[in-house]
């Protein structure tokens, strides 16, 4: 060490310096205020999110609460009953559901999905009319489903289509209402396949239709599928509609689709039978609740799976 | 080497069998005479420019690319490489706003034509692209997809395994057909684009930057296939590696950004064209000499 | 020269289909033609929707207004449309849906905000994965459910924990509005979500580099950042609120008080034209054409709070690609 | 197992009814549809509650069969009816009250029809106990919170009419329940001085929440309380009344409707049962009957 | 040149002061001796490996990175350079599942010891990445970024201004302070970037690949401004231009790929680490040379 010149022994004192400024900083940690306000904002979040998540079980528990003394396989098989609201269940309205959702899968997922391609693959941006038509589904997805139930009164059970006071009426009424939702959710699950794929695609001499429909749409169905039953969740919780294009509340064997002697829905059962004089009834709405819960978290959690199971990371 | 001559051999073999008829005599090796003037060109470009929603991007690109010849596109980044080759196959009608002007042949027919269908034109001239984008199918469906679509269902097993064969790829892959292709490392995953490429039986083959994503292994292997593959195809390859280019290119073009006086526009042009030995060793133009020797970019 | 041409006709046969190197399409591609058109015409249907609101709405409303003056409609201060003699101001019930909307906003934005900047932020892939698609449940829950929810487990609730406001009555805005907060918030959260984790990586990586802790990069850089996407989702939520009928039927009442209270009993937009539309009222009298003028300016108030949000966005936007 | 009474149909019956209207009457005709499909499987009976002016709107069209009414027909809808060239009669199927309710600590037991309109009338400036005029307890001068049923509903209709004169004439601040008559049971329930007005089906399920105020009949000046016997008898008034249903001439022709409806007559004493009515009297019941069998022959 | 010079001279003193007590002395450039055994190391690695969720990216890395040096970092792609300088400011701690091992000495302070703050370390150890980054918001804004989350909101302005002008960038900017930085070209947007990061006043900067995404002329610019920036920091800069390496750096390591028997791990690993000159003209490595002169990669 004694045989340092003098040069090296100032870059050393230096280092030595440097050393412990550095030593000082890195060790010292954050200051306190920052530690603090961390810890409060992560607090917060957590808060946040726990509040959100306590309202859901929240909800489910007091359904359960309420229902608990008629939760039973009955619900699901036996009819609504006046005489007797003890054994009465939600068989037929759970049926007309099943019949209502399943209309509007079959027009919403074909519309629907196509509607999105266009949009995506074929519409070219810098037309006026391909910007009206999107800024036109956007629209639609912010208009209020009262303002369905109109439309579908005036125009599908009466006026042009006058269809009647039919299920397919209904379907139609909450096809149109969840179909831009289905559309924003389609267009995003295409808009996530890469373009590398599209132009690996077009680069082997395939049309647009092929690249569409051999490898933009295959790689967007999970997306696409999730987007829909989360879409289609929505729309088998909605009443207010319904209410408007005529679902019947008293109905004792399963309707079908074009049959013109009514239909109910498990909400529109809901809502009535919570309406009653009698407790008997609040207690089969509160159970019928939990039905209905049941039934949206068996479909989100089939849409979860799907979007894990199937999800394409790139 | 030896091995992989035999297996260029066997290629050319199924080749000529596939001809269909004895007569014709395949254009052996030696043929491939490298007087400029007299050799077959692939594309012509005259004047040609292209401009992304009314801004030029690149201007005024004269050049020949000749065939069963390796032609390179080297130069900085943006500097339009890649916009050029997207003409050549007409990938550039995919996005919204790009024009191309002047004008662009191809074995003298106009590719920009009024008559003309960029789906075939497709068909004639592969792509194989930066980040190897393989369909997230199996590996056998990837390379049968052109066949499929072109209606080829015929003979699929084989054209599959010739195509990955030529992509030498064969080897690596012929027991996990089945499996999906983002299973594969960067650098197979490249070949099987590759191999895709070829299965549709293209002319021409455009190659953006193909090794960028690769590692030295891999890249060497795409080098070496390329190689072997332009006995049978001109390609064309945008690099931003000059060492790629002088390794493997027969001609090099050399591409430059071009600013305006106040610095707002900017546009790639044409420096310079010549052999490849020629622009790495003694280039005409002082700004060739300074990009490949590093000074700059 | 010979050779070379030998070679062509080579490879013309070779590829076997067609000829060779034409560059024309083989054949018209009308299948290519139809298929664009018909999925043209699905995307067209929604204009057709659109289409049809507008005149199912207007041609009532017209009618309404040939017997009541917009004067009367906009601005009268009492909604009595049943009553003997009827009063058409419809500022009691646009009051009421916003201090429902503004209720569910209340509780929905910082709920909704906190949820999406710990699940974008904070929470590690696998909480991400798991969390919200739960929160997403909450979104599925039949509104009718949540009504019932509001009347019977919220109310009694809230008048335990602040005793000290006025409460009268089972039903009041503020409790309807904390409830359609819960149905909104999964809205706010999960696309507020989207929006920040598709704020680019680098922007989080350069604030982390600046020596920035993971609160600041949260709310000095991400937050910004995503804004565009993060007004979008309130928005949606705001209209999805303004929008909802049952929650507010069953459990903000019916009656159109002019009042911004908490407690309050009041009447929506929505409630009336739910309740109305399905009450007694007998077909083609100015009571029933009610239901459509009042329809007609939910619909355009949705639409103006959609139209500005799309400015909004797309005014943040341009300034980040 | 009543079929013998219905007409003897034996469970041979098939066929479609579509009921609509006043979810009011709703339970009634739910009640009466399930006992009648009991007997005769082979019938569908739907009952619909998309309001009396719906029912009446979609009847009128022929949409419907029978249609439940918690208030009669308008000359609108009977212009609409006749212009479809739907005929029609008014049968009745139950009787139905109104009460006046407050909560079991209140110490008042009876009002009279003036005090209830001085409360409800267009314009009431009364907001305490004390503001209404001739109580016989002594109430204080507690402030008054006032609970009813949605304005849309029959319930508002008839109300307003038999107290304040005039349908749909009331004052307007007071807590509109909307669409859950529930509301004024729990409303009054938990406020002490609260007072509201419901149909007597919701005050006899309530189970003791709240307590039915007496009314003093106009005519004798007694206190009379809503019970089966009152209604039927007409001593409780004004808040006493009918409740119907209007079948069209062109359903009537269908077997099933015809014997669904005189089921419906015949065992109304288990259907208004079930539904918490007032039954009809014999007298009541015939008259019905006749209506019926009127609007059969056409 | 002189104006540069003087610049640099004030923001030394700049420096001086702000270091706080007189008694270190702030080490003037001539004593910059190139005895390495003597020089102040800044980063010193001993056995550094990084995993990715248990898959090793890079392993067994040992080196020293010197005060007022440019350290470059070359190798093939995926060779784990990224990789490895993430360590350096502990940008690895924010990947899930990213965990480094071996000792890592800054300052000959253990950067993963226990009571180490990364943030704090970050605040010391500044780092400009590959694609340009500036925050969508004022070209201010961006600069007065860092000071004003440190809590240094005095003298904004003029920290804005002194680390604008040592970015080179000052003049560009001056006159639109309140523009958005996405109004910028890219060579700008990377120039703002770096001012970014100096007006935190770290210690030393850590590039990845910062002109990559640049053409030649912002590339030559960011090149001077690196050479300027050492004289006050120390600056360690991954990228994949050979050329890049050997104009600027003053010591170079070359990492490459390693594959293990059946080819399904890889990982990085430095082969060799000396002066820039020795790597360029005669590195003791085959596979050094091999790379250097484009044989491979
Ligand atoms: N789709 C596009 N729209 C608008 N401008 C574009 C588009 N694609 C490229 N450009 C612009 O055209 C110019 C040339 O880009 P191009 O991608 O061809 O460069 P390149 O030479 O391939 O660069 P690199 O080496 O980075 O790939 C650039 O200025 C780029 O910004
Ligand atoms: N976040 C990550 N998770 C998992 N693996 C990663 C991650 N980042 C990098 N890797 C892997 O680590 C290895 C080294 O990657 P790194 O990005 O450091 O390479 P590089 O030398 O910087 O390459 P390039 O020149 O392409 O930037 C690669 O095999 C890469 O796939
Ligand atoms: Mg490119
Ligand atoms: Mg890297």
């Amino acid at each position: 060490m004694a045989a340092l010149g003098p040069q090296a022994e100032r870059t050393r004192l230096a280092a030595a310096g440097a050393r412990s400024v550095t030593r000082a900083a890195i060790l010292s940690g954050q200051p306190l205020k920052d530690i603090i306000k961390g810890r409060i904002f992560f607090a917060l979040l957590l808060l946040a999110l726990g509040l959100a998540l306590l309202g859901l079980a929240a909800l489910i528990l007091d359904a359960a609460i309420d229902g608990r003394s008629m939760l039973s396989l009955d619900l699901l098989t036996n009819s609504a009953s006046r005489i007797s609201p003890q054994t009465a269940g939600y068989a037929n309205a759970i049926y007309g559901t099943i019949l209502l959702i399943g209309g509007v899968l079959v027009m919403t997922v074909p519309i629907g999905v196509g509607s999105a391609i266009y949009l995506e693959e074929y519409a070219d941006r810098t037309k006026w009319w391909n910007r009206v038509v999107e800024l036109n589904i956007q629209n639609l997805a912010a208009v209020p489903s009262i303002v369905y139930g109109i439309l579908g009164l005036a125009f599908i059970v009466r006026g042009p289509l006058d269809l009647g006071f039919i299920l397919f009426a209904g379907s139609i009424t909450l096809s149109l209402l969840v179909l831009p939702t289905v559309i924003i959710a389609a267009r995003e699950a295409i808009r996530a396949v890469p373009p590398s794929i599209r132009e690996g695609s077009f680069a082997l001499g395939a049309t647009r239709w092929q690249t569409v429909r051999r490898q933009v749409l295959p790689a967007a169905v999970p997306g696409i599928a999730t987007g829909v039953i989360l879409a289609v969740s929505r729309a088998a919780g909605e009443t207010a509609p319904l209410l408007l294009v005529g679902a019947a509340t008293f109905v004792t064997f399963d309707p079908t689709v074009f049959g013109d002697n009514g239909y109910t829905a498990l909400p529109v059962m809901i809502f009535n039978n919570a309406k009653q004089a009698q407790p008997e009834f609040h207690v089969l709405a509160a159970a019928g609740i939990v039905v209905m819960l049941g039934v949206i978290l068996l479909m989100n959690s089939f849409a979860i799976w799907l979007r894990n199971r199937y999800e394409q990371r790139w | 080497m030896a091995q992989d001559e035999s297996r260029a051999e066997s290629r050319r073999e199924a080749r000529e069998a596939a001809a269909g008829r004895a007569g014709i005599a395949v254009r052996p090796q030696e043929f491939q005479a490298h007087a400029a003037g007299l050799r077959e060109k692939v594309f012509e470009l005259k004047g040609v420019g292209v401009r992304y929603s009314g801004v030029a991007a690149v201007k005024e690109i004269s050049l020949d690319v000749h065939r069963n010849d390796i032609t390179a596109l080297i130069g900085p980044s943006g500097c339009g490489k890649s916009t050029l080759l997207r003409c050549l196959n007409r990938m550039n009608d995919l996005i919204p706003g790009a024009e191309v002007e002047g004008r662009l042949l191809y074995h003298g027919e106009d590719l920009y034509g009024p008559s003309v269908d960029p789906v075939q034109v497709r068909k004639l001239i592969g792509m194989v692209f930066q980040k190897p984008n393989p369909f997230p199918k199996s590996i056998y469906d990837n390379v049968a997809f052109g066949p499929r679509i072109l209606g080829n269902k015929e003979g699929l097993d084989q054209t599959v395994e010739s195509a990955l064969r030529s992509a030498a790829l064969w080897e690596e892959v012929k027991d996990r057909l089945d499996s999906n292709a983002f299973g594969l490392s960067g650098g197979q995953q490249q070949r099987l684009c590759i191999a895709r490429c070829i299965a549709v039986q293209p002319d021409t083959i455009l190659m953006d930057e193909p090794c960028s994503a690769l590692d030295p292994i891999s890249t060497g292997k795409i080098e070496d296939l390329m190689i072997e593959l332009k006995e049978e195809f001109s390609i064309v390859i945008v690099t931003h590696n000059m060492q790629q280019a002088a390794r493997v290119s027969d001609r090099t073009a050399f591409l430059m950004v071009e600013l305006d006086a106040d610095e707002d526009n900017r546009w790639g042009h044409l420096v310079e064209y010549d052999e490849t030995e020629k622009i790495f060793t003694n280039p005409a133009h002082k700004r060739t000499e300074d990009y490949v020797s590093g000074k700059v970019g | 020269m010979e050779a070379r041409d030998a070679i062509g006709a080579s490879r013309a046969i070779g590829r076997g289909g067609g000829p060779s190197r034409s560059l024309q399409a083989p054949s018209p591609r009308y299948g290519e033609k139809a298929i664009e058109a018909m999925l043209g015409l699905c995307a067209l249907l929604s204009v057709v929707t659109t289409t049809a609101i507008v005149i199912s709405l207007l041609e009532p409303s017209i009618e309404f207004f040939g017997q009541v003056s917009l004067k009367d409609f906009l601005f009268g201060t009492e909604w009595a449309p049943t009553f003997t003699p009827p009063e058409f101001g419809v500022l009691p019930i646009v009051l009421a849906t916003m201090v429902t909307s503004f209720w569910g906003l209340f509780v929905a934005i910082p709920l909704g905000l906190g949820a999406a900047i710990y699940l974008s932020e904070y929470a590690s892939p696998r909480a991400r994965k798991t969390i919200k698609p739960t929160l997403e449940v909450l979104a599925g829950v039949p509104t009718v459910a949540i009504g019932f929810f509001a009347l019977f487990f919220m109310r009694p609730l809230l008048e335990d924990l602040l005793p000290f406001l006025p409460w009268s009555g089972p039903q009041a805005a503020g409790v309807a509005g904390l409830a359609v907060g819960l149905m909104i918030v999964p809205i706010i959260a999960s696309l507020s979500e989207d929006a920040m984790s598709a704020v680019p990586t680098g922007l989080r990586e350069a604030a982390y580099g600046l020596g920035a802790t993971k609160m600041r990069v949260a709310t000095r850089v991400v937050f910004p950042a995503a804004l565009s996407g993060i007004v979008a989702s309130i928005v949606l939520a705001t209209s999805r609120a303004v929008g909802e009928t049952m929650i507010v039927l069953l459990a903000a009442g019916a009656s159109p008080n002019l009042t911004l209270g908490f407690t309050e009993s009041v009447q929506t937009m929505t409630a009336f034209i739910g309740q109305t539309a399905t009450g007694d009222i007998a077909t083609g009298t100015v009571t029933y054409y009610t239901i459509f003028a009042v329809g007609l300016l939910l619909f355009l108030m949705t639409l103006v709070l959609n139209m500005i949000s799309i400015r909004l966005v797309r005014r943040f936007h341009e300034a980040y690609d | 197992g009543d079929s013998e009474d219905g007409g003897g149909g034996g469970g041979d019956l098939s066929g479609t009814i579509r009921i609509d209207g006043s979810s009011t009457v709703a339970p009634l005709s739910e009640a009466a549809a399930e006992l009648f499909q009991e007997a005769e499987s082979g019938v569908k009976v739907t009952v619909g509650t998309s309001g009396t002016g719906g029912g009446f709107e979609k009847f009128c069209a022929g949409e419907t069969d029978i249609s439940d009414a918690s208030r009669p027909i308008e000359e609108d809808e009977i212009a609409a009816c006749k212009s479809n060239g739907i005929e029609f009669e008014e049968v009745q199927v139950a009787n139905d009250a109104l009460s006046v309710v407050v909560n079991p600590e209140n110490p008042v037991e009876c009002m009279t029809v003036e005090q209830v309109s001085q409360i409800w009338d267009r314009g009431s400036k009364v907001d305490s106990w004390g503001d209404v005029k001739g109580l016989e307890a002594d109430v204080g001068d507690e402030s008054m919170a006032l609970y009813g049923p949605g304005t849309d509903s029959g319930t508002f209709d008839y109300f307003t009419e038999a107290i304040n004169g005039e349908e749909g004439v009331t004052r307007s601040n007071y807590n509109n329940i909307g669409e859950d008559d529930n509301g004024v049971i729990n409303g009054v329930a938990g406020d002490q001085w609260a007072l509201g007005y419901v149909p007597y089906s919701y005050v006899e399920e309530s189970a003791g929440k709240v307590k039915p105020l007496q009314i003093e009949n106009p005519e004798s000046g007694e206190c009379v309380a809503a019970t089966i016997e009152t209604v039927q008898d007409g001593s409780y008034v004004p808040l006493g009344r009918g409740l119907f249903v209007y079948p069209s001439g062109e359903a009537l022709q269908k077997q099933e409707v015809l014997e669904f409806l005189t089921f419906y007559i015949a065992e109304n004493d288990p259907i208004t049962g079930a539904a918490t009515f007032v039954p009809m009297t014999e007298a009541q019941k015939e008259a019905s009957q006749r209506k019926v069998d009127s609007l059969v022959e056409g």
